[in-house]
């Protein structure tokens, strides 16, 4: 796997991570966040051990508060307190819960799976300002989404994907519901189309 | 709770004994004078080293029945230490001997930790197996290479008397509490700066809750069970140390099979963890009750000649009970919440709800962590 | 002194690892039912326990061993009730609720011991029962046809454990509701009742096999079991939740067992040497396991309670 | 096979008792051995309760004992329990019992609850427990302990070790087994090979070789003093291998003697009388009579000594590689 121009061998979300990428998992509560775990523990779920978080293997709640209350407030987070246990929150907030933590880790590549697949209007602008506020900070962003609207909203490039292979790829210029939908249902596109 | 010592007093009366004398009996027994106190704490010992462990474990969701096993091993490493360097002053050998202890114990530990990160073994089968090869490995060691070569043609299934520097001192005051309490209780606190107070215990906390959302936020998940095992293990090989240096015999016994020496704290300390809601600090007035209701179980036998057998009977009950109750009480708590008061704290909270089901053993996939 | 290697020897030494390998295969092909159906249940030693005390008390009462089974038949039923009472209703950590059993089992039936038996007091087992014709092949007949009746209903057991969990609609029941309870909750099985008969089989038979213990010595004592159920429990793992490969578990066990006792007996090992060989079945389980367990998995929802609301 | 070594049973004996008598064995004791002790039928043996407190007697004796089985199993602690009782009987002590104390940490806090609680005689029923009682001993000076089975003292002035010549009785068990066996292979259970265990079955193994060097004696150590499962296999493969008498110690025998009674072969006991475990297989049971080491420890507590000495419990002194003389099983039936 390359991830900006580094090769990662036999890659593992831990050798992954440490290259710099970040992920919203498309399952939240199965893959992104710990129900059981507070909003506080599953925002620092990948920075836990980093300084200032950490300081002789020991946590430093003060720094992890700080972080967390700012965060919370940033992203919106609608909790009684960061010490809640993730699962009392509805699945947006939970959403937001994982996107602050993904977000806030300066990853220079961001893998996105469907970020605002049941999340309230509100949230999912929210969460669309979010993303294109990451790609003026300079991080590249993989957005996998079944919904078009989002896709062709936020997107620079579309590439669509049927049954694991690349049908074709459309630049933001060529925008076309149409030929994403000829896409899509296995037709390759005329207009533009160009194979990665 | 109280149901189930309703319970004990119905048995008390078909045995023909009046249940109030009886629990008289056992808790004057337990707690009824220092020496009781005294007696109660030593007896408390390893099973709160074991519950300590336990948490640890089944936080990070391993299942861990290896605690026989475990003291065992701590056991014997311990005693080793204490056989190969007799002469160390006793400031520096009482510690190496409780980190002997810890070392063997962890080594034990650690072998199904990897056997299940690498390999895919359940640890229930294989913390039972490994409890069955240490009770034979205990008893091929004394019954030759460790013996004690006074006892001559009455071979007796013990060492020596192990070197007095390795005894673990005595504390002050006139009764037989040991330097073993003050360590369990060290251990204990130290059980819970790990689990909630340092990074190494977000992430076992973290695979025990969720090893798919832990290794996705890139956390090692192969390499938390091991630790988890080994970490658990080794609070037990330190309660096997403190069996061994602080009783009064001072020397690894196993006469009368493995579970005489072990006390059979591997499995009461599991009890004692999950009453402690796998808590370490809530796991020292945990083992403490039920260090009280084993010593006050000989006084009942003694005094009233019921057999003390009541007690693990009683114990079973209890642990019934209570797991039994546990989702009545998450229940009854939400319902409470939703009519009005706040919310709970994060790792403070109270551990029904929060503490992973112990069952929920972590399951490793393929293509987990490298 | 004596050579192992002999006929005879060797087909004592078969006769009594598969009498030895009994409760272990009863205890255990009831634990598998169980986990099938997405149940653990650790308190098998403790339920053990009470059906060989029971099975015990009562033949050394009435003086039949008939009625024995028969009590420890209900008390496993009994105790079954309550397990399922504590897992599927109050829903209870079940690798805990198991220990709990196991608890109670070890004190209750050490004290109604010391209470109303007290000294030990042998009662007559049930017997060997030579199967016609072919207990009277030599040698074969000797290892296999002349056994007490637990032996071969336990062995009985596993072809129609086989049949059961995987040719009838019960059987797919159970696997259902094993793997994915709410799948089967929404097709219509009803997860906690499936549960509930596996849990009432898995005590029974697990009161069954301490039966079976208590009526081949003759006597009992505490914790007479001394541990098999928690190897029947392993066992489960090593057969990899399949009745063929409890089996196989078990007759390793039983026989191992039976070797070290006839290798002792013979004066071959001596002394320390035999623990050192007690370790081997615990040790080869171990090594077969870590070759092997990456190929079987275990029931999807094993420990999962089933709660319809969450 | 079976069939004819059970009538042979059936018609020799059904139950007796070996008796030990005492014999002063340490160095010092100078006082007479109390040869003369009564060969008496051991039969009726009511252990069920430890003796009541006596009646209102000025300063009763207390003695409480430790021990590691339970009070009537019919083995190793009976055998004390029984004796006590016995001794309640000519004397005034007032007794309590602590069974079941396999734990030997929790032995330990029971021997030392005794002398808390003011005994007079503590007594540590099992060798295990010497471990503990050498350091709990040096914090009771006025308390005296006896530990048995046990050779030594430590050292110790109020610890009296008191042991048991059990391969005397099992001499004469053995000599009595290889007359009746006929396939000339006997089997033995036994616990770990260590302590009066070990000495029985030695004097076993030397009166049945002794009787008839062609007999066979196989030995089974299966290193527990309480699994019941594997004295009754252990028994059971000793029957498969031809066995046609058995014997064994300690209080896991339960098992085995099951098989022997299932199996009609005919077993001989040891520690206490063993007729309860199958009138008709128990061929004769050496009872530990220690009630006469405790007649000579209580005198001499009485009179102001607390130990330092070991007695030793013998049926008769003869040379302690027990080989050279034979012993005539006739007189004991």
């Amino acid at each position: 796997m390359n991830i900006a121009g580094d090769w990662v061998p036999s890659p593992s979300p831990a050798r992954v991570r440490a290259k710099g990428l970040s992920y919203v998992p498309e399952e939240r509560m199965r893959d992104g966040a710990i129900g059981e775990f507070t909003v506080a523990e599953n925002m620092m779920l990948v920075d836990y051990k980093t300084d200032p978080y950490t300081k002789h293997g020991l946590l430093n709640r003060s720094a992890i508060e700080q972080r967390c209350e700012g965060l919370t407030a940033e992203y919106r987070v609608k909790t009684p307190n960061i010490d809640t246990p993730t699962k009392n929150l509805s699945g947006g907030n939970i959403q937001k819960v994982v996107i602050a933590r993904e977000f806030s880790c300066d990853a220079d590549v961001l893998v996105v799976a469907q970020p605002t697949r049941g999340v309230d209007i509100g949230a999912a602008e929210y969460i669309h300002e979010r993303l294109l506020q990451q790609r003026a900070g300079g991080a590249a962003i993989l957005l996998i989404s079944e919904d078009l609207d989002e896709v062709m909203e936020l997107s620079d490039r579309i590439i669509v994907l049927l049954e694991g292979e690349i049908m074709g790829e459309i630049s933001r210029v060529d925008f076309n519901i149409n030929d994403i939908g000829l896409l899509m249902s296995g037709v390759a596109a005329t207009a533009s189309t160009s194979s990665a | 709770m109280l149901v189930a010592l309703s319970l004990g007093a119905v048995m008390l009366l078909t045995l023909g004994a009046n249940p109030i004398t009886g629990y008289a009996a056992l808790i004057d027994g337990a707690f009824g004078g220092w020496d009781e106190l005294a007696d109660t704490s030593i007896k408390a010992m390893p099973l709160l080293l074991v519950g300590v462990g336990i948490c640890i474990a089944f936080r990070a969701g391993v299942i861990n029945i290896g605690g026989e096993g475990q003291i065992i091993a701590g056991a014997i490493a311990s005693t080793v230490v204490a056989l190969v360097l007799p002469d160390v002053s006793r400031i520096l050998l009482v510690p190496l001997v409780l980190v002997g202890g810890a070392i063997g114990g962890g080594l034990w530990g650690a072998i199904p930790g990897v056997l299940k990160a690498y390999a895919g073994v359940n640890e229930i089968l294989s913390t039972i197996m490994m409890n069955l090869v240490a009770a034979q490995f205990l008893s091929f060691l004394l019954q030759d290479l460790l013996t004690d070569k006074a006892s001559g043609a009455i071979k007796i299934q013990q060492t020596e008397r192990l070197s007095a520097n390795a005894d673990l001192p005595l504390l002050p005051g006139d009764t037989r509490l040991h330097l073993g309490v003050m360590i369990a209780i060290l251990i204990a606190v130290l059980g819970h700066i790990l689990l909630f107070r340092s990074a190494l215990g977000v992430r076992l906390r973290a695979v025990g809750h969720n090893a798919d959302a832990s290794r996705y936020a890139g956390m090692p998940v192969k390499k938390s069970i091991v630790q988890a095992l080994a970490f658990s293990g080794a609070c037990a090989g330190v309660a096997g140390a403190v069996l061994v240096f602080g009783s009064e015999s001072h020397r690894l016994i196993a006469e009368g099979g493995a579970s005489g020496f072990t006390q059979s704290a591997g499995f009461n300390g599991i009890v004692a963890a999950l009453f402690g809601g796998l808590s370490p600090l809530a796991v020292v007035p945990a083992s403490f009750f039920f260090g009280g209701m084993l010593t006050g179980g000989i006084s009942l036998q003694q005094e009233l000649q019921v057999p003390a057998a009541l007690i693990v009977a009683l114990n079973g009950i209890v642990v019934l009970f209570v797991v039994g109750s546990l989702k009545l009480q998450t229940r009854l708590r939400s319902w409470a919440q939703e009519a009005g008061s706040g919310s709970l704290r994060g790792s403070e909270s109270p551990p029904s709800d929060h503490a992973p089901q112990p069952a929920d053993s972590v399951a490793i996939s393929e293509d987990s962590d490298g | 002194m004596g050579d192992f290697f002999t006929v005879s020897v060797l087909v004592a030494t078969l006769a009594s690892g598969i009498r030895l390998a009994t409760p272990f295969l009863l205890a255990g092909l009831g634990e598998t039912i169980g986990q099938r159906s997405g149940v653990l249940n650790l308190g098998v030693e403790g339920v053990m326990l009470l059906g060989a005390f029971s099975a015990y008390y009562i033949t050394l009462e009435t003086g039949s061993a008939v009625y024995g089974i028969l009590g420890a038949i209900v008390v496993g039923l009994l105790i079954g009730l309550a397990y399922a009472f504590i897992t599927l209703i109050m829903q209870a950590q079940q690798g805990i609720s198991g220990i709990g059993i196991y608890l109670f089992g070890l004190g209750f039936t050490d004290l109604l011991f010391q209470k109303n038996v007290g000294t030990p007091k042998p009662i007559r087992g049930l017997g060997e029962v030579n199967i016609p014709l072919l207990s009277d092949i030599p040698k074969v007949g000797e290892i296999f046809f002349q056994h007490s009746l637990p032996v071969y209903f336990a062995f009985a057991l596993v072809p129609l454990v086989w049949f059961m969990i995987n040719k009838t609609t019960f059987g797919l029941n159970i696997r259902a509701v094993g793997e994915t309870p709410e799948a089967a909750d929404t097709l219509g099985v009803s997860v906690n009742r499936t549960r509930l008969a596996t849990i009432l089989i898995g005590s029974t038979m697990a009161s069954l096999a301490g039966a079976a213990l208590a009526l081949e010595v003759g006597i009992f004592q505490q914790n007479l079991t001394s541990g098999q159920g928690f190897i029947a429990i392993a066992l489960v793992y090593f057969g990899a939740w399949r009745s063929y490969g409890v089996m196989l578990g078990a007759l390793l066990f039983g026989i191992v067992q039976a070797t070290v006792l006839q290798l002792k007996t013979l004066g071959i090992v001596e002394g320390a040497n035999s623990s050192l060989l007690a370790m081997a079945p615990a040790v080869l389980t171990i090594v077969v396991l870590a070759i092997v367990s990456r190929r079987v998995a275990a029931p999807g929802a094993l420990t999962r309670p089933f709660d319809r609301a969450a | 096979m079976k069939a004819t070594s059970t009538k042979v049973v059936a018609s020799a004996v059904t139950a007796l008792a070996l008796v030990a008598a005492s014999c002063g064995a340490s160095d010092d004791a100078a006082d007479a051995p109390a040869e003369d002790a009564p060969a008496e039928v051991a039969a009726e043996a009511p252990a069920d309760e430890p003796a009541e407190p006596a009646e209102e007697v000025a300063e009763p004796i207390k003695i409480g004992i430790v021990a590691p089985s339970a009070e009537n199993d019919l083995a190793w602690t009976q055998s004390m329990v029984d004796s006590v009782s016995r001794v309640a009987e000519g004397r005034d002590v007032e007794v309590a019992v602590s069974g079941g104390l396999f734990v030997v940490q929790d032995a330990a806090a029971a021997i030392r609850g005794y002398a808390e609680d003011g005994f007079d005689l503590v007594i540590a029923h099992g060798t295990q427990f010497g471990a503990p009682l050498q350091e709990i001993a040096d914090d009771f000076p006025e308390v005296s302990f006896a530990l048995g089975t046990s050779t030594d003292f430590f050292g110790k002035d109020n610890i009296y070790a008191y042991s048991v010549e059990a391969g005397e009785g099992g001499y004469v068990n053995g000599v009595m087994a290889a007359q009746l066996t006929q396939s000339n292979v006997i089997g033995v259970v036994g616990p770990v090979p260590a302590g009066d265990a070990k000495l029985y079955i030695d004097g076993f193994v030397a009166g049945a070789e002794a009787q008839n060097p062609d007999v066979e004696v196989n030995v089974n150590y299966i290193d527990s003093f309480g699994d019941v499962l594997l004295a009754s296999e252990a028994a059971k493969a000793f029957v498969e291998s031809g066995a046609d008498v058995l014997t064994g110690t300690a209080q896991m025998v339960v098992g085995a003697t099951g098989i022997a009674a299932e199996e009609g072969v005919p077993w001989f006991g040891t520690q206490s009388n063993q007729t309860d475990l199958g009138t008709d297989i128990v061929v004769a049971s050496q009872v530990y009579h220690w009630e006469v080491v405790l007649n000579t420890i209580l005198d001499q507590i009485a009179g102001g000594k607390l130990g330092g000495e070991r007695r030793d419990l013998a049926q008769q002194r003869w040379p302690r590689d027990g080989v050279q003389r034979q012993l005539r099983p006739r007189r004991w039936y």
